[in-house]
């Protein structure tokens, strides 16, 4: 019950921890979880408590073992999957987006999937084109399923808390590129997050930033950037894409007049395009300018550092594009 | 009684030694006079459940496509038969028998396939997704192999529970060569778990015939690639199939870890509803006609002198009019409400 | 070389007919697409001309196939794929998104993927939730695919065409809905159609609606709805989302000042956000009212009829969200 | 010549017959002396290559993540020995073996991994997909499974231009488990395709070790369930490794189909460059360490008076200056241009 300046993924370990010590129907499933506490070390320490019969290492077998999770959920358990990276959503797809996702309303919701799977990905690292993904495009667009992306320690460890309360199916993408950044998390306390809706993480009025994952903390320096220009810059954390409220975006721009996105996937099919075509929606009035978005560009992420950063959207970049506008 | 045909194949003679009691192998438990009208009753409900499925059809009441397994009731009967109510099981979009077999009211089944509010989904499933939870109707799934992981899943439930629950899974051949497939048995048995691997061997996958898809076509060779206990039997011999499920089943409740069992069968009509099934040889279809588990287990009854011809024909018609008044009830249900809640259908 | 009436089942026929004459490097690989011609007759008469070596009945393995698609085409064929519901795009999903989309990019551009997968999709037949859907939103955000949606027998047919005769990947999502309906084709000619770019299908001043496969004959209706009632609609076929080029959209939208989108998918995460976006950017000044979706509901597909028809978008509906604008 | 050790399982029992030429137990294709010495140049030039890797990362000049294969060079070199120019191989991440096999440039290779612009994969790709189209290197796959498809679509290449091509795909224990293998499996076999199946087992996926994933240690079991050809052998000993596979290309060449090849080896570092490999007991790591195939080839060659100590010396050192020197140009080399047309890159 005490504040504390943990990383990302200390908070997803206690997070981890005490949901799983709050209630015995909860277990974690993945690659390498066990013993060694996983590749990115997110499970450290729970297979020393918990046993292996509730952190189970599993065979290369993500349509398997993610399946297994809806067969769990189906039975009256509360199944973790973890996925090493994002990236390889695309061999457990079909179990996500036609079985987890569909499977309580195709059955007249008879039935509840309460399981969630943690996706680790993102780029930066120098990882290449198929492990430097974030993957929520992938699924942006599957009904069924609770989207979320924490950007900092406390989101990490109350939206992670919450999904594993929540009777539905919760996707949460976490960021490789954060788990070693720090942040006050009150830990031991209810702290839970709601798994919809969005967070203004710096207050401004000239324009509205929003960003999510990693994208946040250079959307943060952008608006410093911009504060030394005389503009400031209100930026939001989008952190929860599905379902998708962007009541509180609208709000701020009904303020700025100004709407950036900040998102580390390729412009076409991400969520940029829905918060702006939202906000348009419901904020037409008051926009001084057509919504920009900073995006990945339209192609693979190259491996080689000077491509890849370039790739990414920097503070400077996204100031830019805010400069841009107003 | 019969006892299980054991397939002749590496992987059986391989398996793991058969335990003292429930080993596969073993004699099933043995099956009381009553318990034999029960399965012949069940078969006759589901064939008769079909059968009124393709005349309402044909009335315009069932939506969409259907899949029929006229043809297949041993197998959803014979390995319903050693299930407990507290069991689990997946199974396809051709799963209607699976649903019966289990208890599934005929006329809540038909309400689904004719898109009602009565529907046993509420009319948002349909003919590919009956489920009754209640009854341990987890899931029916229509991507091919998709349910056999969720079965997998349901049998971590059990072996957690630890109340000697099973989880068995139906799938036909087709599934057999789909990557679900092949993690679902690998990490069944790698960890174990009470999972009943159930294949319907009915020789095709739509069109294709098992021979262009599969290097075999005795599928319980499969169970070899995972050193899985495996047995292929009769799928047409309704006792037959329980004597390889029982011990199969019986062996899984006791921590004995997964079963392959693979059931030869046939289905009489097309993949489909718009399918006429030309693509079979007449001679294939005509040998495994006069093999059609009804009629088989109607002469070994008769055989057995527990059932008369006239009882028989009393069992199937009594069925064929439940059937039609199901079907008629549920054709009389209201559509479902355009205007209800949905999003609390998708979300809790 | 004759303009003949025929359906777009008979145009995809035509076109794989020809391309596979043509080009003696294409083969198709599929279920059920052999003797029987596909469980939807796209391939009929394909096997009786070409044989069992090129016209290939597979083992119910999509990613089985779908990888030997990406080995063919690297090694010097030129393979269709066909997938018998768009839904089981799902279990061949990372083959297409890490493996057929990035494979040219991350070798430096040593190699060429000339590959092309037809998906068939859609609603409106009471196939139920998992065999229903379009599935361009799953794939809509994957750099390096090229990915169209033809809406009429003369799309099915000229784009198909090129898209064998491209040397990138190609997802063609094809409509259930749409296999029987007829059009105008020029069979045995070159009618090779673009990759990119949309088409205008019908000139109208007061409004521009933008529509995609069984989407676009709606919208047409919904022109007709709105002509009685004075409005002149435009009617744009997207036709191409990937790479994504909306600058006829936004020339229209010049014209019309109002800007409506209809596609058989979700709001959120569909291409109708991409449009807006885009557009919002080129014609900002011009739109006198945000634009409009019409998309479906949030929830999966439902199978009862009453309800099938209620969440698809319709003339009637697609006329109101016009109406409401203008 | 020592001939490859068959697999004591029932899958090679059950094998088909082997053909009078070109079958698996039929003695390889009899190597001479110049074979031999570059077999122990080959390995050599693998192992300083990947040690030089290490030593440049430690520079901080390789970016990301590593893959070595410090242990495994008798499997890329023995496989790679039957091949042909105009053959295909797919491997995966820990693919550096491999491409040096098939005779990629050292210099090159480093580029890639150092993301300059003279990569392979002009620093596009990375460690884990060097790629030369040119030599039949057609894909380094980082999905793990990824590549055994596409090596399938490749031997429909092999076997549609009736040349005798064969495609070669190599993959890990851990691979052997999920749904890609499997399909990929299934689908060679009913088609009867030239695919060579080369398993790495190092007995390790990651930090998880085989007996927590597959049922068994064995894995040329898994080729039973499709009835595949299939022979186990000590992938540390290059000359094993090639009487193994010589027979399987020379039988896929003349239409005899696929076959699985287990090769037994071990990796002497990590998974990737962050794991000190902590969790493999000391004693299995020093028993294989001790059958390292370079220590294991040079005694041989010693025995058979092709290569003294001194000589064994010598090629190591040479290659070793090699690697360095190809490092060092490497290093030196621009990195890629960040204004060039990467659309261009994408799309032909
Ligand atoms: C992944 C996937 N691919 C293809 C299909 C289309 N499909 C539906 S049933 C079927 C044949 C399945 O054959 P089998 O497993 O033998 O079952 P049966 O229909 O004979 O009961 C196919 C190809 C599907 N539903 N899912
Ligand atoms: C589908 C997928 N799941 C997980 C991973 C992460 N991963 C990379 S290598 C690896 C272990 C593979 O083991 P094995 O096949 O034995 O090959 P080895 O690394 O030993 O050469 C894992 C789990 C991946 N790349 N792809
Ligand atoms: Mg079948
Ligand atoms: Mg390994």
């Amino acid at each position: 019950m005490a504040v504390q300046e943990i990383t990302y993924r200390e908070a997803i370990v206690a997070a981890l921890t005490e949901e799983m010590r709050r209630d015995p129907k909860t277990l974690i499933m993945g690659e390498d979880i066990g013993p060694s506490g996983g590749p990115f070390k997110t499970c450290q320490g729970l297979y020393e408590e918990f046993g292996a019969a509730r952190v189970r290492d599993t065979p290369i077998a993500e349509t398997g073992f993610v399946g297994a999770a809806l067969g769990l959920a189906l039975t009256g358990y509360r199944p973790i999957a973890e996925i090493m990276f994002s990236d390889f959503l695309g061999v457990c797809f079909d179990q996500i987006v036609n079985g987890i996702a569909k499977h309580r309303f195709m059955s007249g919701a008879q039935s509840t999937v309460p399981l969630v799977i943690r996706a680790i990905g993102g780029g930066g690292l120098r990882f290449g084109a198929q492990h430097s993904q974030t993957g929520e495009s992938w699924v942006l667009s599957v009904p069924g399923l609770k989207i979320v992306c924490p950007s900092s320690p406390a989101e990490a460890y109350g939206m992670l808390k919450s999904a594993i309360r929540d009777d539905n199916p919760v996707l949460i993408f976490e960021h490789k590129g954060l788990l070693s950044s720090k942040g006050e998390v009150e830990t031991g306390a209810e702290r839970l997050l709601p798994l919809t809706g969005s967070r203004v993480l710096r207050p401004g009025t000239d324009a509205t930033i929003v960003a999510s994952l990693a994208m946040v903390p250079r959307a943060l320096g952008a608006a410093d950037l911009l504060q030394a220009d005389g503009i400031a810059a209100e930026v939001i954390d989008i952190r929860a894409l599905r379902p998708m409220d962007t009541s509180a975006i609208a709000e701020s721009v009904r303020k700025t007049s100004i709407l950036v996105t900040v998102e580390e996937q390729t412009q076409v099919g991400g969520w940029g395009a829905e918060v702006v075509a939202q906000v348009t929606q419901q904020a037409f009035d008051y926009l001084d300018a057509p919504p920009a978005r900073v995006t990945l560009p339209e192609y693979p992420l190259p491996f080689s550092p000077p491509l890849e950063d370039a790739a990414l959207p920097t503070p400077e970049s996204i100031a830019a594009a805010v400069k841009a506008l107003v | 009684m019969k006892t299980a045909r054991r397939g002749a194949t590496g992987s059986a003679r391989r398996a793991p030694a058969a335990k003292a009691r429930g080993g596969i192998g073993h004699n099933a438990a043995a099956l009381s006079d009553a318990d034999r009208l029960g399965l012949f009753k069940s078969m006759a409900r589901i064939r008769e459940f079909e059968d009124q499925v393709h005349r309402s059809y044909l009335e315009g009441l069932v939506h969409g496509t259907t899949h029929l397994c006229q043809g297949q009731e041993a197998v959803s009967v014979g390995a319903a038969k050693p299930l407990r109510e507290d069991d689990f099981v997946s199974y396809t979009y051709r799963g209607h028998g699976h649903c019966l077999a289990r208890g599934m009211e005929m006329e809540n089944a038909f309400a689904e396939l004719f898109g009602r509010s009565t529907g046993v989904c509420q009319g948002l499933g349909g003919s590919m997704h009956l489920q009754d939870i209640e009854r341990g109707l987890i899931g029916s799934f229509g991507i091919v192999g998709a349910g056999m992981p969720v079965a997998v899943g349901a049998g971590l439930t059990a072996q957690l529970n630890g109340r000697g629950q099973v989880s068995m899974s139906f799938f036909g051949d087709g599934a057999c060569n789909i990557g679900a497939f092949h993690e679902s048995l690998n990490i069944a048995q790698v960890w174990k778990l009470p999972v009943l691997f159930v294949c319907e061997n009915n020789l095709y996958g739509e069109f294709t015939r098992i021979n262009h898809t599969t290097p075999f076509e005795d599928l319980v060779q499969r169970a070899a690639g995972y050193a899985m206990n495996a047995v292929a039997v009769d799928g047409n011999d309704v006792e037959a199939v329980y004597a390889a499920v029982e011990p199969a089943v019986a062996r899984a409740r006791e921590g004995g870890g997964p079963t392959f069992i693979e059931c030869k069968t046939y289905r009489h009509r097309g993949h489909s509803r718009t399918d006429p099934a030309k693509y079979r040889p007449q001679e294939e279809l005509d040998a495994w006609l006069k093999r059609d588990p009804l009629i088989l287990y109607r002469a070994r009854l008769k055989e057995l002198k527990l059932l008369t011809d006239r009882e028989a024909d009393q069992i199937s018609a009594d069925a064929r009019a439940a059937a039609q008044a199901a079907a008629q009830r549920a054709a009389a249900a209201p559509w479902p409400d355009k205007d209800q809640d949905f999003m609390a259908k998708v979300y809790v």
